[in-house]
């Protein structure tokens, strides 16, 4: 199958056309900026701690609607947990779309993107977000 | 023509024959990408394994000899396509290692601090970033020629930017990222006014429209096979006879020396010095019969075929609305590539949207950056159509309607 | 061993059966030079031009997709097939580009004046004027170390050419020449312990015995296609993961940067900096093919069968009057190369006789200038049989018996 | 054909074992040294002119039979010729054995070497002696 909605399901075209949580923090602990050089896809993340949480998380960028759904997606998906389970969480997610892992619960409505893994030139544009985030909360 | 171009010619490349595994017919559209193989070419590389395949001048026995002929046979046959003679052709792997070998092998040698090295702004990064690191490496000025905002060459800016201080103006025959052809004659005349060599990056511009290296005076020209019907893997550098001393050799190793001391070697003539190791016979032998096939055509049939598809593509899509075409209306400037942009869809998800529906388009920076950035364009990246000898019209159609049904699931 | 060497595998390769013009059975002993392609080689070229061709990484399509998974999955092959990780397989066009990468790219970055490069006698010339082309360029001292009567490597004279100062040790795993094994290990562990680092040539090598980068503990290693039943133009180049960062992209453009401005490039991650241009996958599926072949039959039997033939064709023509053979006489030490002369007829008549009787060897200086002029062997030449998977018993009596003609005919 | 006599025709044979003109010349007017790299084929050749003429000619060397017999039978042509009739045969030699012209009255043995235009492999070997007596014609 190579149709439409093995890419683009609903849940991901929702995302890409209402992102969540898009915008800037007036406050932050952590910026991280990061670019997909092959297609120029760029993500700007700001994060807010406490707690050891993920207080508030916001994303700005350009790029395609996989790469942005993905990135809204992660922000709902990551705001409010643990650090330590957000970082097992995003591990996840790249480990399902990049080696084509079985999804897991834990990733919720980001499940919908195992599709991806099926085509290797929108893998990046799918994991541009996660490896942003774990980035932000690696060091 | 003894051909008909379009779906005659279609018959000959099984791959065309491709159903995609949700039944959609495939439409090949990324030809500026890599074009895809006849089955004479084909055949040809099966045919040489078979029945030839040695190690070439090296070996005098039967095969041996066979395939130091066919090599031979085969720069011949890409000398005579460009009207140069084959002592002045290098097969290199491809147009990147052909340029590279220039900025290397000329460009170390005869560049120095405080030269200039002038470049298009719409080059591909293979013409642009080996002259920016022979610049850096060389403390050399590197000037980058602005374009106009159809992204074409402007004369008077290259006279303004070539003086005589600059010793290489590096210019594509045809870009890759809007398909424009590039008046090199007169972008060689003023390099060689100001005593500079002429590099010519045909990548683009020798699969579709006819070459003479000397009216063009080019005094480089590289291009690759994969982008002209040949393998991959194979690509050629024409240096003119009158300069080839000028180019160090840069490969080093067998086949090219004359005689190796502990202390110092001595080169062979040219071009084996230029040839270090064993040479890519199969890549020759596939690319002068890519090179027949063309041939058979005729080069002044396909730039013609590339440019009713392309005026037939851009009639259709310049009245759909929300989608904006890149580069110059007039089509005597333009070879078969159409670039363009959906407003408000990145080109990556059109690019999907189009696979969907059967359609192979490319999407992204083209290896251009330089000209999308300085041409402002959204998303830094496009959605690329382009066509070649084995499109026809039925394929825009379809192109079109993909291009539709991106609009309608993005809306 | 799941296949039976020689007449077994031969039926697998088409161009075995040639007959030359004057009736003549092809017996091909040229292997070193190049090897013949199987089958499944053959049709693996075929079928990607059939049903997959593509320009990689690049183009979101059905194709694209398609290529750059098999381009993928090439590289895990090569990976797995010398016990590395993919990052660190480069793909070249062969050996000798291979060389000169680590020569420019890393050399031209770590290499200075009065720092030394030492290479064996016994070196390829691939593997040789490119280190003595970077000392020239550095001002480094160039350090050929010599060799024993037989052209085997003295494990204490490597010792003592190896200083604090050397920078580079570089050493083929067997040479072309007279197929002789060096003790890589050991010399491996002389350059890392005076912080060199170590630079193993694996083009006769890598095709006839089982290869562990862990092992030999490489900091580079390089191979070819060809020699190993793949296609032409396709070569790797390992770069252990631990020093990949300190080798410089060498040559530059499309596809391995990360994004180019006028005044600055910065490059993509390894592997990708380290391949400009379209890669050559076509080549790199060959490969792999030919990977798969070769591991089904398992390189342990390779070497004893290569073993077994030399053995063999040691025995036979020692007793033959005229017949001097090259190298060791402990086979531990060889694979199945054999250089002989036959005293008083220059080698390109053996081969042009040979080839009379439809046996393929090479003569000639095999691209080892140096060892031949060490040895002060008779016309800076010699013939060289070399055998592969597919030679039999039977082929070495039609060369035993054509060399009697050739001395019959030259009496 | 690939046999034997293809190659080695019996005049070639009987040059390469009995050589003729081979040595040094006690006087000469010009020495020239040439070397076939990609097989090592070695030749000296020493002329002494005279009247417009080649007075003598002597070649020593190393190499295959070919490139051996082929400069004793060029000797053996040229010695006595006029120079520019030498000049003109060895022309006719050379475009014989590269380009595989048809053999020319002019060149009598020499026209045995016709062969060898279809062994690319020996045409270097063939032609060495011809190169070098061009040299040491031209200059
Ligand atoms: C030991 C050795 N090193 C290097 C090379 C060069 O390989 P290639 O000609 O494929 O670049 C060869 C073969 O020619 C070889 O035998
Ligand atoms: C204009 C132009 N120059 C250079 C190149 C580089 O060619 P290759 O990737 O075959 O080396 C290309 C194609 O990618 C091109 O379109």
């Amino acid at each position: 199958m190579r149709d439409f909605s093995d890419l683009y399901a609903e849940i991901i075209m929702d995302h890409q056309k209402h992102p969540r949580n898009f915008g800037t923090l007036p406050i932050f602990d952590k910026e991280v900026q990061m670019t997909n050089s092959s297609c120029g896809d760029q993500i700007s993340l700001q994060v807010k701690f406490e707690d050891g949480k993920i207080k508030d998380i916001k994303f700005k960028g350009m790029g395609c609607a996989i790469s942005m759904a993905s990135a809204s997606v992660m922000t709902e998906l990551l705001k409010g947990t643990d650090v330590n389970e957000a970082k097992r969480i995003s591990s996840e997610f790249i480990e399902m779309v990049t080696n084509g892992k079985a999804p897991v619960d834990d990733l919720k409505d980001a499940q919908v993107f195992s599709g991806v893994s099926k085509y290797p030139m929108r893998v990046k544009c799918a994991t541009l977000a996660w490896h942003a985030v774990q980035k932000a909360l690696s060091d | 023509m003894q051909y008909r171009l379009g779906s005659e010619v279609k018959k000959d490349f099984p791959i065309l024959s491709t159903v995609l595994p949700n039944g959609k017919r495939l439409v090949y559209l990324d030809n500026a990408a890599t074009t895809q193989k006849p089955i004479q070419v084909i055949n040809a590389l099966a045919d040489f394994y078979k029945f030839t395949n040695a190690n070439v001048a090296r070996s005098a026995h039967y095969l041996g000899e066979k395939t130091t002929i066919a090599y031979n046979d085969a720069r011949k046959e890409v000398a005579k396509f460009i009207n140069a003679d084959q002592d002045e052709i290098i097969f290199t792997s491809g147009t990147t290692e052909s340029i590279n070998t220039i900025a290397y092998g000329w460009g170390d040698e005869n560049v120095s601090e405080g030269d200039e090295i002038v470049v298009m702004t719409s080059e591909h990064h293979s013409d642009f970033v080996p002259w920016q690191q022979l610049a850096l490496r060389k403390k050399a000025h590197f000037k980058v020629v602005p374009l106009r905002e159809d992204g074409t060459i402007d004369i008077d800016t290259v006279k303004r930017y070539v003086t005589s201080k600059t010793k290489v103006v590096a210019c594509a025959g045809m870009t890759n990222s809007f398909g424009i052809i590039n008046p090199v004659e007169e972008i060689g005349h003023i390099a060689h006014k100001s005593g500079a060599v002429f590099v010519v990056d045909g990548a683009q511009s020798v699969p579709s429209m006819p070459t003479d290296v000397k009216r063009m005076d080019a005094d480089f020209l590289s291009f690759s096979g994969h982008k002209m019907l040949g393998p991959m893997g194979i690509g050629v550098l024409y240096v003119k006879k009158s300069i080839i001393e000028s180019l160090k050799p840069f490969l080093t190793g067998g086949g090219m020396i004359d005689e190796v001391k502990n202390d110092s070697t001595t080169f062979a003539c040219a071009p084996d010095r230029y040839e270090a190791g064993t040479p890519n016979v199969e890549g020759a032998v596939g690319l002068a019969t890519a090179i027949r096939y063309l041939r058979e055509i005729g080069m002044e049939g396909i730039l013609e075929h590339e440019r009713d598809l392309l005026g037939y593509a851009y009639e259709r899509l310049s009245s759909v609305d929300r989608v904006i075409l890149y580069g110059p209306k007039n089509f005597e400037k333009r070879g078969g590539i159409l670039s363009f942009n959906i407003r408000g869809i990145h080109p990556h998800d059109v690019a999907s949207i189009l696979d969907a529906n059967g359609v192979a388009i490319r999407s992204g920076h083209h290896c251009a950056q330089p000209i999308l950035r300085y041409l402002n364009v959204e998303f830094m990246a496009t959605a690329r159509a382009s066509f070649y000898i084995y499109n026809e019209r039925s394929d825009i159609d379809v192109l079109v309607d993909a291009i539709e049904d991106a609009k309608r699931r993005f809306s």
